[in-house]
């Protein structure tokens, strides 16, 4: 319809655009944070030995198995035979070695204490990796599926930040910064070749826009709407609306450490104050899920813990009185981000209901977020959704931002961690619901993965359970 | 941002004819100060009377359209948009008022100084740092400013206010720095010297009164621009914040709802148009009233 | 009789909006080859009859009547711009009165004079250059070749005022319209555009409308003149019949009070108000113009050299004289043509002179030759580029501000242009207090003098509420003269105080100064290039020209003897009414 | 006229001195450090603090300030320690797209607002004029975010006739870079148009009461020519000034529309940086800006003496 529909039906098969939010500064993840590096390499450019499927389970990758020894110490990957990376180098098990001794050396991104667990790597042939860990882990495995699994050439490092050089069905074929990266199929991919040979990803700062776009269609897919209002315009035959789910737990942090809300009842209160529904339907146009929790569904140690802390203003109330604090004032800092400022509003309207004044302060995200909230934990209340994966060990760690005293539960993490499967499930329950029952903080809901597509897209997956947006799997009907 | 002109000097009946002119309170005026008068009626009331509070939200009477309970409909927190507009009214005023204030109280003292100090031989080089300091200023737009500030300190009204206010200092500090030089050009400054007046006599009873009707039409001028420069800067997330409401902010945020519900946009903006367009009529109405012609004349 | 060229019948013009016309029932007709003067009070109609004439009145006027040209068919009033576009090309050509502004200021002058020939079409494209040259020169313009590259504000007054004359006769029209062509120049250029005119008339049998307040221009250069006031025509008459038989009272009044040799019972000069007693010229017609003596300056000032004192002045020294300047020089830079390098001008060329206290110093001489400038640096508002000046005890070329000061206290100036130096935005009353308010004087007393001191310009108190707008130019000039005088000074340096006015106010004026002169025992400098004036006013006269001073003496005997050419042709250039009536009969 | 252009070059140079301490200055204030920016959450202060060696900003303020400044002179701005990039080219394809964005705009809200002003002087009592006046009234009264909201709605995803957002370079394809360059350019250049419409109205109807018309007019020219003649240039003066600063405001002002429209120019990349706290860059660029400010104001000075020439006697 649009005068942008320069590539005709024929080129259209072939092709594919989406729009994101968040953009790379540039392609190196192992020195810059942040969700946007992963979410456009892992998987399509950069590959690791396992990868997680849209349930949680972890997959097969460039490892075709692994066996684990009896002390559950030791892993043996054995690599796919006939794997190329994009600059025509053959993989070896000395890539892998190679690549994850550089994440202990030298990454400066902080995700790389995941690797901290690994004591050696030894590579008995070409297709063999053997890793030993200082101890057993649950968590080390599905660490894996995330980006310090990455797996790059030996030679292909020098560049990072600009060259992408990994085994992934694409390869970059131009990162314009700011703007888009355009994906084109490799010939020597070692998998299945995908059905949609170019894939350009979008950035938008604006979901006006990309929505906009999508109307228009400029675009096929928007990979995560951050307007989740503009969705109902979606709502026909021509578009399909995916509303999965994400890691992202939105959480309403108080600090736990000092001021008002070191004090548990003042906590409380809170939690009975706020109405997550409301909140969830307002700020969010009701995507998403109330999870009650720090852990998402799609994690081992799910449970639903919604029912913990009613929605009861005169309980908050009651609890309000007891602590003392009627009337107080508290710093409630919030990063200027979409779904936050709008969590703001209703929030600190609901706690005028039961007597407690939310002064909002707008914190520019990241750089004065990070610096003020998150580094030097200058705060009493902040809001925001912590993307990564099973991070609630992180989260409610001694020195983290929010100042939990996890004395409670890092006895109960490490034995779950080194123990069995199902010893790890059930102490992973317990912690979570340690923390609830503590009002450590208030877990809003679940961020949604709310996909709008072009109804003849397909292979999107529901639910984003790693950083990585896979596109290989996606294809035109 | 505007600069008057500096014309030279019209016949004595044409300045006659303008003078004539000034007497009549043309329609300009009137009805730029008929639509200024509804804002500052709408931002007075809202301090005893608003339909509803603030930030009564109510997520069951989200998103509705107009009716009798919500004149102007709800938002998408359920609160009620006639209130919003109300107290927007007074986010609008203020920052009119604190940026033009900067404005003025900061730029017309400089211009009228660079131009005092170009009188003398010592001062004329001052004079031009002055006005090249001036220049460089007008490289740092609002924009800049308010993205820095918000860095520097957060977000907000205050520094969005600060930032629209010193982005207006060189527009200011041209117009009255033309106008002094006209004002001490002329021939009854002359006068005023021969008559053993000082130079601050001379700046306060014969400066301060001939520029005044040149920086007033420039106050309206910028009144206008500063509430454009506040919705834009609220647009892009570095002016009012939230929960305060303000009419930048709401049209901003109505931009999801405009298939669904356009009359969230059509009521902030509806009301920005109206006070822009209030002020500049009163600045044009002004700039007729004062024709900058009559200084002129002392150029000779 | 013919067809007339011009035929104006009933034309009565409203301002939009307004009730009461400014223009009334103006009926007015002009033959081919005839040269008619208008004449009147400022501001009763003059120049609105003449713009209508050329379909160029303002837009907010309305003209109801009819204008009839011949060659032109119907009436101009009602006609559209396109065909009026064609008559202002080819059938009439006017000089407008400010040739400040009437000037494009972003066009080469050459570029203006060429484009009306480039309208009317019938010089050559290529001959253009060649005829601007000739009316340069035939304007007398200095330099012709490289004024054509100037721009206006390049030129003074006089020059843009020949600038304009130049483009009115670049295309022979058939009707001249001059409305106050000469204001800006002095007497021998003036002469020399009045001849110009003239001739050009008489070569293509053109008719010529020309607007003036000088009595004495129109009785030289017109055959018939029609009298205007307040809005209509008063009287219309050959230049002998309303000359010497004038009909209407305001005729005669103008009559009476442009005569500077006569004066009234109580030896002041005649005035609307006392024109009733005027018993005509004193004297018998003379070409050779304003030699000879009037009475009062004979009585009055008859034999006191240039350089004798009397009286007590700022100086302790009786035998100095009050006013020491000696060999003062003043240069301005300035930018020369956009090719040519910067030459400084010389405003002020080595000037000395001195004046004693009580003596009345007339200045005279050709427009730019460095009068005001001479005042400015006198009263120690500009400084001399070399040079000495003494006023009293003080030095002002190397004045201390405190210095200053005092003389301020002492000396008092009255600028050229009354309008200009009066702030718009104060009262009267402020303006006049004005000096009281830097001695620091109680405002009661300084409200008492300036009462006091408006009541002595004639002026009623109800004047010191008002604003300087809300005057007539007179009433104005004597606001500016009370702000002088409230002071008390010793010294009043006044710069063309009546250039500005018609010779009704002049008169006025001129009769105001000279009883101050005497009440207050002035030292009176006196700027203006009308000798007749000056004649009246002062003792002592200098002439100058180009910076420096040609001669100097007693007005009497300058007047009568003088030695240098330049005085010689000044005095030969004034125009005499006396004079042009005997040349005309 | 020499020696003004000359005296005017000086004061640039040495305006442009000031103006990058003055930004060095700034940007020093700027809470949130790099490197901790580009770590992120989970950085240890010792990883920090290694990057920031790595980076440099350990040095002392003079040292940095004669580095940029040094490196600046021989046209490098340096490398970005978020990109890794260098900033040169960064810089000067942001600038080439909103310079063309802007100037596009300008060019058009000029080629509307001279003849509309100008008839609606002429036309002044007439209707025409009267709506003319009002509707550039209205005009200056609409955010011009709101403007390019409905005509993004309107012409976009209404009528289709033009894409909804996105930048393509001139050489990928004219036809592509034009099709874009159409809703972002209009909906700056409307409001641009509406205010110039006021100044040269309000410019000619200035000039229109000069005696000089007159004078033209009693040459034999009509109105209408006379006032194109000698008028438009007189009118000049005052507009020129006005979009000057217009085009000044607009290289940060179009910002806005650069966000609506995805365009990737120097307002987006400005805030960007800040965004990102990627210092190096947000002082290039501001500086390019204040580079650009302060050569449309030169230019602008340059012109009035070539307009009007009575400016060139003060110098
Ligand atoms: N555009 C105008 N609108 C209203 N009144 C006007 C306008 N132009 C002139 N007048 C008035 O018309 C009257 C006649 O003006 P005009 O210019 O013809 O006087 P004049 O006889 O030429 O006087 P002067 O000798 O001072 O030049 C004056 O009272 C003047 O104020
Ligand atoms: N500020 C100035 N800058 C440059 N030149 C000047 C300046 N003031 C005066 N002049 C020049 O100095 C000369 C003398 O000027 P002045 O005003 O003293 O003349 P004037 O004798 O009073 O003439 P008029 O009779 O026309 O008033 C003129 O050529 C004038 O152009
Ligand atoms: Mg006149
Ligand atoms: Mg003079």
């Amino acid at each position: 319809s649009a005068g942008a529909s320069d590539s005709g039906e024929q080129a259209k098969k072939d092709s594919m655009t989406i729009a994101f939010t968040a953009e790379p500064v540039n392609l190196d993840f192992t020195s810059t944070s942040g969700i946007a590096i992963p979410e456009a390499l892992m998987e399509n450019v950069y590959e690791s030995l396992v990868r997680v499927d849209g349930e949680g389970e972890i997959q097969p990758s460039l490892a075709e198995d692994w066996d684990v020894s009896e002390d559950r110490k030791t892993y043996t990957f054995h690599l796919q035979k006939g794997v190329k990376f994009s600059n025509g180098a053959d993989l070896t098990s000395e890539d892998v070695k190679f690549s994850y001794e550089r994440v202990q050396d030298d990454w400066k991104n902080a995700l790389k204490s995941k690797m901290d667990i690994v004591d050696s790597i030894e590579t008995p042939d070409d297709l063999t990796v053997e890793i030993s860990l200082k101890k057993p882990s649950n968590t080390w495995l599905f660490n894996m599926t995330s980006l310090v699994g990455a797996v790059f050439d030996t030679e292909g490092t020098d560049d990072l930040a600009n060259e992408a050089i990994g085994t992934g069905p694409f390869s970059i074929e131009e990162f314009t910064r700011g703007q888009s990266i355009d994906f084109v199929a490799r010939d020597s991919y070692w998998g299945e070749t995908p059905a949609v040979k170019n894939v350009t990803f979008k950035y938008f700062q604006d979901a006006v826009s990309a929505s906009n776009a999508l109307k228009s269609g400029e675009i096929d897919v928007v990979s995560n709407l951050q307007a989740p209002e503009l969705a109902g315009e979606f709502k026909s035959d021509d578009y399909q609306i995916i509303s999965g789910t994400t890691n992202g737990e939105v959480v309403l942090s108080m600090n736990n450490a000092k001021g008002i809300f070191k004090d548990k009842k003042a906590r409380a209160a809170v939690m009975h104050a706020i109405d997550r529904k409301a909140v969830l339907d307002t700020a969010w146009a009701g995507y998403g899920e109330l999870i009650g929790s720090m852990v998402p569904p799609t994690d081992p140690y799910y449970e639903d813990l919604t029912g913990v802390w009613d929605y009861n203003p005169q309980k908050a109330k009651d609890l309000i009185k007891e602590a003392g604090i009627e009337g107080e004032e508290f710093a409630f800092t919030v990063p200027n981000l979409p779904y936050a400022k709008a969590i703001s509003e209703i929030v600190s309207a609901q706690l005028k209901e039961v007597g407690l004044k939310a002064n909002i302060e707008t914190q520019e995200f990241p750089a004065v977020w990070l610096d003020k909230t998150f580094t030097k934990h200058d705060f009493d209340m902040s809001v925001i959704n912590h993307a990564e994966p099973r991070d609630i060990l992180t989260v409610f760690s001694n020195d983290y931002y929010i100042g939990y005293d996890d004395s409670k539960i890092k006895k109960i993490a490490e034995k779950a961690d080194t123990g069995t499967e199902e010893e790890y499930i059930s102490g992973m329950k317990k912690i979570a619901r340690t923390i609830t029952e503590d009002a450590a903080a208030d877990f809003l809901f679940l961020f949604p993965n709310l996909v709008i597509a072009k109804s003849d897209v397909a292979g999107i997956p529901a639910n984003r359970v790693s950083d990585a947006f896979r596109i290989a799997d996606l294809s035109w009907n | 941002m505007s600069e008057n002109p500096s014309t030279t000097s019209a016949g004595e009946a044409s300045a006659d004819r303008r003078r004539r002119t000034k007497l009549r309170l043309n329609s300009s005026m009137i009805i730029g100060g008929v639509l200024i008068l509804l804002i500052v009626a709408l931002a007075l009331v809202s301090f005893i009377w608003t339909p509803y509070g603030p930030s009564a939200v109510d997520p069951v009477a989200r998103l509705q359209p107009s009716s009798p309970e919500h004149l102007f409909g709800t938002d998408r927190f359920g609160r009620d948009t006639l209130t919003w507009i109300m107290y927007g009214a007074r986010i609008t005023l203020m920052v009119g008022i604190v940026a033009v204030g900067i404005a003025v109280l900061i730029g017309t003292p400089v211009g009228i100084v660079a131009a005092v100090f170009a009188q003398y031989p010592w001062g004329a080089w001052l004079g031009a740092v002055i006005m090249r300091a001036n220049d460089i200023l007008l490289a740092f737009p609002a924009l800049l400013l308010a993205i820095v500030f918000a860095a520097v300190y957060q977000p907000g009204t205050g520094p969005a206010m600060v930032a629209v206010g010193i982005a207006a200092i060189p527009g200011f500090a041209r117009v009255a720095r033309s106008g002094t030089m006209q004002v001490l050009g002329s021939e009854y400054v002359r006068a005023a010297k021969a008559s053993n007046r000082s130079v601050p006599a001379i700046a306060i009873v014969h400066v301060l009164p001939n520029i005044a009707s040149m920086v007033i039409v420039q106050a309206s001028v910028a009144f206008a621009i500063s509430v454009l420069a506040e919705a834009g800067l609220s647009f892009l997330g570095l002016g009012t914040q939230a929960p305060v409401p303000s009419w930048g902010r709401m049209l901003q945020e109505s931009q999801q709802f405009l298939s669904t519900q356009p009359g969230l946009a059509l009521w902030p903006g509806l009301f920005i148009a109206i006070a822009v367009l209030g002020f500049n009529l009163l600045g044009d109405g002004l700039r007729d009233r004062f024709d900058p012609k009559m200084e002129a004349r002392g150029n000779g | 009789m013919d067809e007339n060229l011009l035929e104006v019948r009933d034309l009565t013009i409203t301002p939009a909006g307004a009730q009461a016309p400014v223009l009334q029932d103006v009926s007015l007709s002009l033959a081919p080859g005839e040269r008619v003067g208008l004449i009147g009070e400022s501001g009763s109609g003059k120049s609105l009859t003449a713009q209508s004439v050329m379909g160029l009145l303002p837009e907010e006027l309305r003209a109801e009547g009819s204008v009839s040209l011949q060659g032109f068919d119907g009436n101009v009033l009602a006609a559209k711009e396109k065909t009026l576009a064609r008559m202002r090309s080819d059938l009439v050509s006017m000089v407008f009165q400010e040739p400040m502004s009437a000037l494009n200021p972003l066009m080469r002058i050459g570029d203006q004079i060429a484009e009306v020939l480039r309208i009317h079409g019938e010089v050559r494209r290529g001959d253009i250059p060649g005829r601007v040259l000739d009316l340069l020169t035939s304007v007398h313009m200095p330099d012709p070749a490289s004024a054509r590259f100037a721009y206006p504000h390049q030129m003074s007054g006089g020059q843009r005022q020949r600038v304009m004359l130049a483009i009115a006769l670049a295309n022979s029209p058939r009707l001249l319209i001059c409305d106050e062509p000469t204001t800006a120049l002095d007497v021998t250029v003036q002469k020399h555009m009045l001849d110009l005119i003239a001739e050009r008339v008489a070569a293509v049998q053109a008719g010529l409308l020309f607007i003036t307040h000088d009595l004495a221009v129109v009785a030289g250069v017109c055959d018939r003149v029609s009298v205007m006031y307040a809005g209509r025509i008063v009287e219309t008459g050959s230049v002998a019949q309303i000359f010497t038989d004038p009909q209407h009272e305001y005729t005669r009044g103008l009559l009476a009070s442009s005569d500077l040799e006569s004066t009234d019972a109580r030896g002041k000069l005649y005035t609307l108000k006392t024109a009733l007693s005027y018993a005509g010229p004193t004297e018998a017609a003379d070409p050779t113009g304003v030699a000879g003596s009037g009475k009062e300056v004979a009585s009055d000032d008859a034999d006191e050299p240039a350089t004798a004192s009397t009286g007590e002045g700022l100086s302790t020294d009786t035998s100095a004289p009050l006013i020491d300047v000696s060999g003062v020089s003043k240069h301005f830079r300035s930018r020369g043509l956009l090719l040519r390098r910067r030459s400084p001008v010389r405003a002020l060329d080595d000037v000395s002179f001195s004046v004693a206290a009580g003596q009345r110093l007339g200045i005279v001489g050709e427009s730019g030759s460095g009068k005001s400038t001479l005042l400015t640096i006198l009263s120690g508002l500009d400084r001399p580029t070399s040079g000495q000046v003494r006023v009293g005890d003080i030095r002002v070329e190397s004045a201390s501000s405190t210095a200053l000061k005092s003389l301020r206290e002492d000396l008092q100036i009255v600028f050229q242009d009354p309008f200009a130096s009066l702030d718009p935005r104060m009262r009267v009353e402020d303006i006049v207090s004005e000096p009281l308010v830097a001695r620091g004087m109680a405002r009661d007393e300084r409200l008492a003098r300036v009462e006091e001191m408006l009541l002595a310009v004639d002026l009623d108190t109800t004047a010191m509420r008002r604003y300087p707008h809300q005057f007539s130019g007179g009433q104005r000039q004597r606001i500016s003269i009370a702000r002088a005088l409230v002071t008390r000074p010793q010294i009043l340096v006044a710069d063309e105080p009546v250039s500005a006015l018609d010779v009704s106010v002049r008169a006025q004026v001129l009769n105001l100064l000279t009883d101050l002169v005497d009440d207050y025992a002035l030292t009176l400098l006196f700027v203006s290039h009308d000798l007749g004036v000056v004649k009246h006013l002062c003792s002592d006269v200098i002439v100058m020209k180009d910076g420096r001073i040609v001669e100097s003496g007693s007005t009497e005997d300058i007047y009568a003897n003088p030695r240098e050419d330049y005085t010689r042709s000044l005095i030969a250039a004034t125009p005499s009414l006396a004079g042009a009536l005997a040349s005309a009969t | 006229m020499i020696s003004y252009v000359a005296n005017r070059a000086i004061q640039f140079v040495l305006a442009l001195l000031v103006a990058s301490v003055v930004v060095f200055a700034l940007m020093s204030i700027l809470p949130g450090n790099a490197a901790q920016v580009a770590l992120g959450t989970n950085a240890t202060p010792e990883a920090v603090a290694a990057l920031e060696a790595q980076y440099g900003l350990d040095q002392p303020p003079l040292i940095r300030y004669f580095d940029w400044v040094g490196g600046m002179l021989a046209g490098d701005f340096g490398t970005s320690y978020v990109t890794g990039a260098p900033i040169t080219p960064v810089i000067l394809g942001s600038v080439q797209v909103t310079g063309i964005l802007v100037i596009a705009a300008i060019i058009l809200a000029i080629v509307i607002a001279v003849p509309l002003g100008t008839f609606a002087a002429l036309e002044q009592r007439n209707w025409i004029g009267v709506t003319i006046s009002a509707l550039s009234q209205i005009g200056i009264a609409v955010p011009n975010f709101l403007a390019a909201i409905i005509l993004v709605i309107v012409f976009s995803l209404t009528l289709g006739w033009f894409p909804s957002q996105g930048w393509m370079a001139p050489v990928e394809g004219l036809g592509g870079f034009l099709i874009r360059l159409v809703l972002p350019v209009v909906s700056l250049a409307l409001v641009q148009a509406a205010i110039l419409t006021r100044y040269v109205r309000s410019a000619v109807l200035d000039v229109m009461r000069e005696d000089y018309i007159r004078t033209a007019r009693a040459k034999g020219l009509t109105r209408t020519k006379a006032l194109f003649v000698h008028g438009l240039r007189n009118a000049a003066i005052p507009v020129i000034t006005v979009a000057g600063v217009q085009l000044a405001t607009l290289l940060v002002g179009a910002v806005i529309i650069e966000q609506i429209f995805v365009i990737p120019g120097i307002g987006s990349e400005l805030v960007r940086s800040v965004a990102n706290r990627d210092l190096v860059t947000v002082q290039g660029i501001v500086m390019v800006l204040v580079l650009l400010v302060l050569v449309i104001n030169f230019i602008v000075d340059v012109l009035y003496p070539i307009v009007d020439p009575r400016i060139r006697k003060a110098s």
